[in-house]
């Protein structure tokens, strides 16, 4: 299996702030990583890095061995993010704003693509609605449908159950667990661990900027993890 | 069709599509122009002053401030749900992003420029003695310039958290050659002087614009990178 | 009155209205002696001071019901107010077109350095302002409450619109019905003309606020409805 | 002291304290009535104008711009975090509220107000002949009549999705008395007229800053309730 | 016991929508109500009439049986609100921001109140540092601080628990565990499920505006209530 995604030594200061510290990682095709953390650790700082989004302070990221360079554009392709924030134009409609990013990709077969995404995320009705019409849960699933419009092969999710209620998270996992295909890199930044611990394969907790703890989920003790978490987070000052 | 150009176009289409279904800024810059118009129009006295005399600085200034109102703005949808950083994380090339947004702004200043021309022609009684085309192609350089320095420092603002407050402390002293040359061209055509008298202002309006736009161009990537 | 009844007399008060304004063309066409020192484009005095008349009556209307919109919260206030300011638009729309028009027969120039041409102006961006605010907040409610803070405090500007002619040395003419000393100044034939054209300016608003007072209840029947629908 | 005039005393304080800390709005207006009076200076021929007939209007102008800069930005730190929904949650009355926010505010326009008369003699050359005195409190009456205007739609405009760009169209048309008459004021007084000429105009000044603070202190309950 | 809290008939619209649709309750003193329900059902609309911050459409709320008054300030003495923001001046220190709320609301010895409740929340160190120097869990724990400075009968707390990293919970759960003494009378709305039904005395699931179900916390079954949920939710349209 190739490593798909690759960071060494990353570090990222915001002046006197260092949020993230020292961070190597390396993920393979297919591989669904899970970061726990507290607030405040830098897990959307290291995330916004992997994707290209900040520009780390020192330290390399590699997407498929090839280093990501900001004055390049190719390496965009390879990559979908879903932040905090949907990127999403509440006055176009949900298909218009999928048209918008599909075309600065410069994407061929646009208006297929877009029926399979919203198909994908059940929007296909409301394809015509403006967003801001939509409800918080279908904006959530549009701007998954807009992560992964251009079929990237890393994913990368930051707290995308955050506000959620219980029925919109399932719509939600649902989508997740589609895309453990074997063929995409996820990771996902979340603070609820039962949902991290169901999806994710690998999981690491990351403290005051660095990674405290790694390991796979499948040899995780799901009943004492919350106990385990505290105490890594603890220990680690 | 090259993907640059697409991306350029794409770009400036959404952002008139956007200003198109709110109007908003639209709306409020008109309603500034004519508002300011007729604010100056009566704090100054036109019995004692000739109008021609005052009325081609005070378009100038009225384009001015009524393009931050609208400039300062541009920056504002984007950033509402992070739409902006989507932009750039898609393999736009940041230079294709300022001159998208620019040119759209640049629309829509030029659409109010024209409103305030008129205003002022209206309110003061003014008379435009030499060439409209002239005034026109004028007016469009010095929008040009406004905008091309108003969208690279509306960046730079909306990413402070002074926000538009601080918009005009960054444009105003770059604006000062448009300030002049675009107050010498409308003063002299206002008063019916002949092209030949202003084609070198309207030459370095030009010179200004193009090197605002190149230097936004380049700047740009500078500004946005997170 | 019913919804139905409120679009029935305001349709046929429209008509009558739009009738009636056919006549008073025709009348400051054919019929009205020509003033002396300013010829025929006097003649767009019947149009133009009805027209400013029923412009304040709108606006006044407007202020007065979101006073008590904010007082009782009736949303039938919030409605008339609506209405009323729409009206009131439209013919202080007309006001502005004829007055420059006027203007530039009269004076020579479309515009001048003049309180009351300006505070006119003015007015009818405060009833801009009314409308912008009413459509940019996300909760109409909210909307109707800045709106009607917003029409209050422009009509405080209306009284100041009258008397401004009477503080200021100015180019527009005084008053010359509603005058403080004695009766109106104005030969019998074209006074009933001004009338006659202000009965029927005013039949045309009311006509109108009625068709719009019906329109905006249905609309509040059906999302009334729509909303019983889903529960 | 009674807990209402506390309440008032405490949100002034609070303001002070706040734009003391950022000083924000203080560099930004400042800077800001700088600028424009430098751009205003190049702009207007004073070879042909005699500085004082434009400066009048030019100055209160001035102060309206920059005062919608500052002004226009009172509720944007208390909304950062929802400190304003505090402060309505609490038994504070809302013209407690309104007066006090007016207050600061005031304090903040009046030092601007002061640096643009300062600015505009300076860049116009300008002697003040008449009583300073009877300028000074023409300037607090019409910076008083504009944030009380300000303050009350500055809460409006930051409440609807457009924000500070809609802030001009609402106050400017009520403005115009203030800039009339605080225009007929400065331009007497600079040109050595004697106070007796301008104690009307002065007194109007002050009827319609009392009427801007009244209508102000009663209508903010209904733009600020949720 | 007393009745506390008491609404009668609550109705709130935001022009077509109606977020809340008739909802009566009854709180006695002690007790501590959980509102559960799905993103939009309205949960922060019933807690922002509850508390007098927004207006009713039609409907009354009523504590220790006198109505809100919206032109009357007194009845505010009686309520704290713990919202999603903060309420706090990044500006101003923790400190200065207790005080600013205290001589709003005519505390007497405002000095040693500020005390107490900085102690109790555990940031007597930090009391002189700027909100904006904070970390994301101060924040939250001096806002509660602000809640309960002026003593209120009435706690209402909206979603508290939402963005905190599991330890900063930890600490909040601490406190409002010192919130059930018995005099004062906690709602709390909450996404997660089992941090409500520990807390709560109880608990109630509102679903598009209505309350769809109410019960004792005591009588749930806690394994059993997340399905129990889905179904409520599902089955009221
Ligand atoms: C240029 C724009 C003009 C505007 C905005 C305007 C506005 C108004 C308004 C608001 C009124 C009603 C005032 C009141 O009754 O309180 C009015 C009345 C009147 N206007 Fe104009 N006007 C304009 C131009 C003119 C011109 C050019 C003339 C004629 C020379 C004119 C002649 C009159 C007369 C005779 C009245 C009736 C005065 C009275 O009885 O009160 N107006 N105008
Ligand atoms: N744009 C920024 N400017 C300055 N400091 C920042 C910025 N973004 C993050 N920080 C700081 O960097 C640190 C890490 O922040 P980051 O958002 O990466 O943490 P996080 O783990 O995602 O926290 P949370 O769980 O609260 O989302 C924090 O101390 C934060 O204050
Ligand atoms: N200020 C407002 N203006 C317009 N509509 C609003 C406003 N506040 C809430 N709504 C609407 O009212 C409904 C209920 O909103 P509310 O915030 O009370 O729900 P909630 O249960 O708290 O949801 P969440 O779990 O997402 O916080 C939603 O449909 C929302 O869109
Ligand atoms: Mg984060
Ligand atoms: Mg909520």
């Amino acid at each position: 299996m190739d490593t798909v995604l690759e960071a060494k030594g990353l570090v990222r200061e915001y002046g006197p702030v260092v949020a993230v510290n020292g961070v190597d990682l390396s993920l393979q095709q297919g591989e669904f990583l899970g970061i726990f953390g507290p607030n405040g650790a830098g897990k959307s700082s290291l995330l916004g890095m992997l994707g290209g989004g900040l520009r780390p302070t020192s330290g390399s990221v590699s997407i498929c061995g090839e280093p990501l360079n900001f004055s390049e554009v190719d390496w965009r392709y390879r990559v979908g993010v879903l932040s905090h924030q949907g990127f999403l134009y509440e006055q176009l409609t949900a298909k218009e704003n999928l048209q918008f990013y599909g075309q600065l990709f410069g994407l061929t077969e646009l208006d297929s693509r877009i029926g399979r995404r919203l198909e994908q995320v059940g929007l296909t009705e409301r394809a015509g609605s403006r967003v801001s019409e939509l409800s918080h849960g279908m904006r959530h699933r549009l701007s998954l449908a807009r992560t992964l419009l251009h079929d990237p092969d890393v994913v990368l999710l930051d707290e995308p159950f955050t506000g959620l209620d219980p029925s919109a998270s399932a719509v939600l996992r649902d989508v997740l667990r589609e895309l453990k295909d074997g063929s995409r890199t996820v990771v996902m930044v979340t603070h609820n661990l039962s949902e991290g611990l169901e999806l994710a394969t690998h999981i690491t907790i990351q403290v005051s900027g660095r990674l405290a703890w790694q390991g796979m989920a499948a040899e995780v003790d799901r009943v004492g993890f919350g106990r385990f978490y505290h105490d890594v987070v603890e220990g680690h000052p | 069709m090259s993907l640059y150009l697409q991306q350029i176009k794409v770009i400036f289409w959404k952002d008139l599509l956007l200003e198109f279904r709110t109007k908003e800024r639209l709306i409020a810059m008109a309603a500034f122009a004519v508002l300011t118009g007729i604010l100056f129009n009566y704090t100054l006295d036109t019995t004692r002053l000739q109008p021609q005399d005052v009325a081609a600085g005070l378009i100038w200034m009225t384009i001015v401030f009524g393009g931050l109102l609208g400039v300062g703005r541009t920056f504002h949808l984007e950033n509402q749900d992070g739409a902006f950083q989507g932009i750039l994380m898609s393999p736009t090339p940041r230079d294709a992003v300022f001159i998208g947004k620019t040119l759209a702004n640049f629309l829509l200043l030029y659409v109010i420029a024209l409103l305030v021309l008129w205003v002022f022609t209206f309110l003061f009684a003014l008379e435009i003695g030499g060439s409209i085309w002239a005034l026109l192609l004028a007016l469009a350089l010095g929008s040009l310039a406004f905008v091309a320095l108003g969208t690279l420092f509306a960046a730079v603002s909306s990413g402070t958290h002074m926000g538009e407050t601080l918009l005009p402390i960054l444009v105003f002293p770059l604006l000062l050659p448009v300030v002049i040359w675009g107050g010498v061209v409308t003063g002299r055509l206002l008063a019916g002087r002949p092209v030949s008298e202003v084609v070198g202002s309207i030459r370095l309006l030009g010179a200004f614009a193009l090197v605002a736009m190149a230097a936004g161009a380049l700047l740009f990537r500078f500004v946005v990178e997170d | 009155m019913s919804t139905l009844e409120l679009r029935r007399t305001g349709t046929m008060l429209t008509v009558l209205g739009l009738l009636g304004l056919v006549v008073v063309y025709w009348l400051s066409f054919f019929w009205v002696s020509t003033e002396a020192s300013q010829g025929v484009a006097q003649r767009i005095f019947y149009v133009h001071v009805p027209a400013a008349w029923t412009a304040f009556l709108g606006f006044g209307i407007a202020a007065l019901a979101s006073g008590m919109y904010l007082w009782l919260r009736d949303e039938r206030f919030d409605r008339t107010a609506l209405c009323a300011a729409e009206g009131g638009m439209i013919f202080a729309t007309i006001m502005i077109t004829t007055g420059p028009l006027w203007g530039r027969i009269a004076w020579g120039t479309y515009w001048t350095r003049e309180p009351r041409l300006t505070l006119t102006l003015l007015m009818w961006f405060i009833f801009l302002g009314y409308f912008l605010v009413r459509r940019s907040s996300e909760n109409p409610e909210k909307g109707k409450r800045y709106a009607a803070v917003t029409a209050i405090m422009g009509a405080l500007l209306i009284p100041f619109i009258h008397v401004s002619v009477l503080w200021f040395r100015s180019l527009h003419p005084q008053p010359v019905v509603l005058r403080t000393d004695g009766g109106p100044a104005l030969p019998g034939d074209m006074l009933t003309l001004l009338l006659t054209s202000l009965a029927v300016f005013t039949m045309l608003f009311v006509g109108l606020f009625m068709l719009r007072y019906a329109l905006e209840g249905l609309r509040n029947d059906i999302t009334l409805r729509a909303r019983k629908a889903v529960s």
